[in-house]
């Protein structure tokens, strides 16, 4: 039987199709603007209901609320402080994560401690609900080192940079949680533009083919650098899923609600046996792609604008304040605390010293190699020379 | 069963099989290497006995099939991978590289990843396209990789035990064209370290140097040339990464003179690599120019050419005299 | 909005994922065993009405009839020989496309002359179609090349060995028809066992987003050498399509009628810019993988039988002798046709040379390279000494 | 504006625009090469005057786009095809060694295949993981692919006319480190061939041979010699495959002692095989082994250390001297 895209089309601001879209007679519904998302919290701050998913945040307290807040508030800091260190000179680069608040700490903190997490490079919202020292994230990004934590300390892997590739790592470690028969779960980040990759596609097949307990967790924040997302995929991509036999869902990724809602659903479903899912969180690249990038010469300011209005921390706050479940000492209290960690991440990062020169050897084997050691001993001696010639 | 005589096949199917049965993390992994026992049977009975939760039959993406790997090696497995043939593993050639092979520097040595990705390469078995390669050296220029061909049914039981224990990624490259070959496999010896080379005959004219399949070509060569009146050593590598350049010199500085036998091509080939570090080491000992024979620089030819393009007896003597002519 | 999946399993033969099946809850429909799809003819060769594709074989004359008819007929012959050439020793492999013919004939002859098709190593009954000269599909399974005719002769490219690599090629070759404001399409054959490459992912993906006129044709021959089809895809492989953004199709693949009415189908609306579709031809591999495999190790001989019923050839000479379209003058003729077929691929391959040694350095550049010119000088002068040795 | 003085990544964006300009089956392909003008400005203002029909953004998938590419090709264009970073050509590398470098051999030239796929290499920039690899050698050693790097703007100009003429894929690293190095580039000048080597240097001690980003390494080198009164000879190789042996042959029967420098690892890398093929044909020339000056078996290394990890002068000249020891 004829299956037709009955998704709704986004909008297809590119040219690239231009000349035969018009032509185009199958779509059965006509292009919408604006995408069919999960959400429990409205820009405004006001909590909608939603039968599906309220039950996952039902019980949830004004202190994890104010927890929340306070996650994104301390990661928006981090995430300025960071920006501002690249400015200065003590990072080599950085990729902020400013607007993803909401999507990376409401499905960081659906996460249990047992659970995997395999983030790309841009997690840092998702590091800090781990436990993550937020200082260890900046090590790769100053150029001391290219992954700078022990993954299995808080069971959140390394920064992966090759786009899509941390998808079947993810995949294969949740098939291994089938194996061991345990009930935790894994959580896979990646980007709208990775969904584009191979690696992703396989990993979605591998994953439903042995019903793996592991969520992709797309954050569509509608750029892959300049690429808008339409040039990445026709149709929505929390359906993509569908197609390899499992479930997907867009939620609000400004909302972090009902980012920690859809992510608990996905997460206890594979915790129960019920295999992956698909998340789309709905958001936007406030900023430059990393500090190299100059996103005017791509996309207009009043796109950035409009989306300003959905500001993830903004309505968790009109949200608190509405309902009381924040008084003014909680926001100064955390004003201050944001300063300090601001203040100790600048210390930290200035602090940080340069590697050893002999690391280039250090761990490029478990087990050593003997091309390994001989380069190691004439870099030794070469370097040696000097301290000779310096009558050292 | 201490020593027995096997076919190679055998003696890898054998050496994994040890490792399931002694290993509860060693897990296969690749297409048709469940029921049908891999195409060339050398997973053979391995599901039937360790069930499809250890002997895993994979989708056909052999990026998935490494990536996986990866992640189970994340979680502690020991996955023990087959790409089908050579010429198939360029899809997985990304997750090798950038993944496989840098996970452990990356992580400052906190994540290990003790994968071995097992190829059958090599020609000479009358196939068709893309089944008749030897890419090793695309894989012994990726730091973070280590790289090993057995040439006989013995090693390759010793060496994949060794492979499957080590923490490091091992890409594993098994001669196809020898798999039927038996020789004595000891069970219960003491083994070769995984990276060490081995003379295979001891001569006093010339070295020859080779590994996987060519060592066989290179002992045969040698027989052929003693008729003659020559003396050559043959030296099985086994490793290409790392290379024990210490026992190529210690056998050139008593031969002088050495010929490089694979069958990749020579360009950019693992000739080259010993060629230029030999001739660094015993620049004075050399007597002639190391030569290097392996395919030309052309896509694996079809089958009924492939005896033409591939090193046989008279192209190694043929370089045996010309090194023996300065 | 979750969009779960709504698709009918597949039943799961395989054990993978048995510990954890039993645990799903969420699919909305139970397994079914035999899938929905479009049939035109019954496998008792009656016709069925189908409302969607009746159209597309509506004028098919008796004539067009008896000619699918003998297209399979022919390369059924076809097939056989090159087997028996195999077993001869003057093949060293072949890949039998035994009981896909309904599949291939159906859709090689909805191609137009303008269309490009990119095959696997499997369709030799496309090749048929497009009118290359059956000996010419022998030589590079003799191993006297690796790729024996002139893919722009009949727009039927070359074998592709590296599984789904040819997706890619035909999505880009589409693209390109779309540049030149041609109206002509592209379709591009791969296994079930394909679909779980990267590459036939991002393959539909670019389609999709480019809208580029390629019909994917699927055939689900049920295996990939020893792997059934329910360890490629946890849901029907005609789904997949609807992720990516355009229509999924199962036909009948032993039906020839309705492969051609479901591709012409898919070619038309490309060809009228409405983008790619995905064709799942239901069929089976009635055969080894190849001459190198040996089946019994993995399936049973009765799932054979069952599909022998099912057969493509039977099922359209019942129709042609219930309609009268055929008499046995018809079938007498074409039975010998076949045997001058059978007779001429023997002697054409039995006449064919190896190669000319120096063959292996032909063409590795189009425009020459310094480095195989002078191994071919070398390689000249090695063999010259041979001559010189033997005094020739 | 037959000479204008120019930046090398400028050299290579007019070079681009004039193909298009000339030959309406030219197109760009890549990610981020239309508004953005790709990461490093490479394919500026090309979309802006040519249309996204010829100057395309892809989707985020590089096997994806080499392989459309091939598809387009095969359609009669001529795509230039951009990978954003040298680590990043991996996902591609199934097409462009199974099916890129093989097609024209295996339709027996019926099938020709111009494609280019430029690819910014190199460290040198302070970049994050997977931004500085130098992976010639992985494509050199593959049959059917030429592959070039330019060290200077005019070369990049000509060296990319000549590439998108070209009826071969060819790989085009681009050294990025050298994108704002400026030179004149006469864009009415006859070019030398795209694979022939040029003496950059004339000297008689030793000669240094590099290519792309190493080249003005190896003059500064040269300059830093002469000071102390050697007289060194520098070769732009300028092609890596096919890689001009008679030029580093003449240089060396002239010279007697060779050091040849790259960013990628030594091990495997083309000094390998420059050392083994020039060993070879100039056994009794050398005076010394040829040296080779490169990056270390070990991933390219956090920013922070990629000046310990490159060739550097003092390298260099380390090299020099232990050659001239000899
Ligand atoms: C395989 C690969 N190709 C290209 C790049 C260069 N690159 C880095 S980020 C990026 C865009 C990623 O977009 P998306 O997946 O949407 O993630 P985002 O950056 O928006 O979070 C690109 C093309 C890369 N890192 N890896
Ligand atoms: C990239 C790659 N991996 C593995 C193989 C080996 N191989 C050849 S055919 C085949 C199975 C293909 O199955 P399917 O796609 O269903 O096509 P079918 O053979 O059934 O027509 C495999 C694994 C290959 N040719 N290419
Ligand atoms: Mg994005
Ligand atoms: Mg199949």
């Amino acid at each position: 039987m004829t299956v037709e895209s009955t998704a709704a089309r986004q909008p297809r601001r590119s040219a690239g199709t231009k000349s035969t879209a018009g032509k185009r007679t199958t779509a059965k519904k006509p292009p919408s603007t604006e995408p069919e998302l999960v959400q429990l919290l409205t820009p405004e701050g006001k909590r909608v209901k939603n039968a599906e998913y309220d039950k996952y945040v039902a019980g949830i307290t004004p202190e994890e609320l104010r927890g929340l807040y306070r996650d994104m508030v301390l990661t928006r800091r981090f995430d300025a402080e960071a920006t501002s260190l690249q400015r200065q000179g003590e990072l080599g680069l950085w990729a902020s994560l400013l607007g993803q608040e909401a999507a990376q700490i409401g499905s960081g903190r659906a996460t249990r401690e047992d659970d995997y997490v395999f983030p790309t490079y841009r997690e840092h919202g998702v590091a800090w609900c781990r436990g993550v020292d937020p200082t260890n994230l900046l090590g790769m990004f100053r150029g001391v080192n290219n992954g700078g934590w022990d993954p299995n300390g808080n069971n959140f892997h390394l920064y992966t940079i090759v786009i899509g590739s941390q998808a079947l790592h993810a995949t294969g470690y949740a098939m291994g949680i089938t194996k061991d028969g345990a009930d935790s779960a894994v959580i896979a980040y990646f980007g709208d533009g990775a969904s584009s990759q191979g690696d992703v596609s396989e990993a979605f097949n591998f994953a439903a083919v042995y019903n793996a307990p592991v969520v992709f967790f797309c954050q569509n924040n509608q750029w892959a650098i300049s690429e808008s997302n339409e040039k990445q995929t026709r149709v929505p991509l929390y359906q993509r899923a569908q197609g390899f036999g499992f479930p997907g869902v867009r939620v609000d990724g400004n909302d972090v609600l009902a980012s920690l809602a859809v992510t608990r659903w996905a997460l206890e479903r594979a915790r129960r046996g019920e295999g992956p899912a698909l998340i789309e969180a709905w958001t936007y690249r406030m900023g430059a792609h990393t500090t190299s990038d100059d996103p005017t010469r791509y996309r207009h300011d009043d796109e950035r604008q409009a989306w300003e209005a959905k500001d993830p921390i903004l309505r968790l706050r009109r949200f608190l304040e509405d309902s009381n479940h924040a008084d003014e000492g909680f926001f100064a209290e955390l004003e201050t605390e944001s300063e300090a960690l601001g203040k100790r991440v600048r210390e930290a990062v200035r602090a940080m010293q340069d590697p050893d020169r002999f690391a280039i050897f250090e761990n490029v084997y478990a087990d050593g190699h003997a091309l390994v050691d001989e380069e190691r001993a004439q870099f030794a001696a070469y370097q040696a020379s000097f301290a000779d010639a310096e009558g050292v | 069963m201490a020593a027995e005589k096997m076919a190679l096949a055998k003696a890898i199917n054998e050496s994994m099989r040890r490792a399931l049965e002694t290993d509860p993390k060693v897990v296969i992994m690749g297409e048709d290497v469940g029921k049908l026992g891999g195409v060339f049977r050398v997973t053979d009975g391995l599901q039937k006995d360790f069930g499809e939760d250890r002997v895993i039959d994979t989708p056909l993406a052999e990026s998935g099939i490494v990536g996986t790997a990866i992640g189970l090696a994340l979680r502690g497995y020991r996955p023990v991978v087959e790409i089908q043939f050579d010429g198939f593993v360029f899809p997985a050639y990304d997750q090798i590289v950038t993944q496989l092979a840098k996970m452990h520097a990356r992580s400052l040595g906190k994540v290990k990843l003790p994968v071995v990705v097992r190829i059958p390469y090599g020609g000479g078995i009358g196939a068709v396209e893309h089944h008749s390669e030897s890419p090793e050296a695309l894989f012994a220029h990726v730091a973070g990789l280590k790289v090993v061909s057995p040439s006989n049914a013995s090693d390759a039981y010793w060496m994949m035990q060794q492979a499957i224990q080590s923490d490091d990624p091992v890409i594993f490259f098994e001669p196809k064209r020898r798999y039927w070959d038996k020789a004595e496999v000891n069970t219960e010896a003491i083994p070769d370290p995984l990276h060490r080379a081995r003379v295979v005959r001891e001569g006093t004219d010339l070295t020859l140097a080779a590994y996987g399949p060519m060592v066989k070509l290179c002992q045969e060569a040698a027989d052929a040339a003693a008729e003659e009146g020559k003396n050559l050593e043959v030296l099985d590598l086994r490793s290409v990464s790392p290379l024990d350049f210490d026992a190529v010199q210690a056998s050139v500085e008593k031969t002088r003179r050495l010929v490089v036998v694979h069958e990749a091509p020579v360009f950019f080939g693992s000739g080259a690599e010993i060629a230029a570090r030999i001739t660094e080491r015993c620049f004075y000992h050399l007597e002639a120019p190391v030569l290097r024979v392996g395919g030309y620089h052309a896509p694996y030819p079809p089958a009924r050419l492939e005896e033409e393009y591939l090193p046989s007896l008279d192209r190694v003597l043929d370089a045996v005299d010309r090194a023996l002519a300065y």
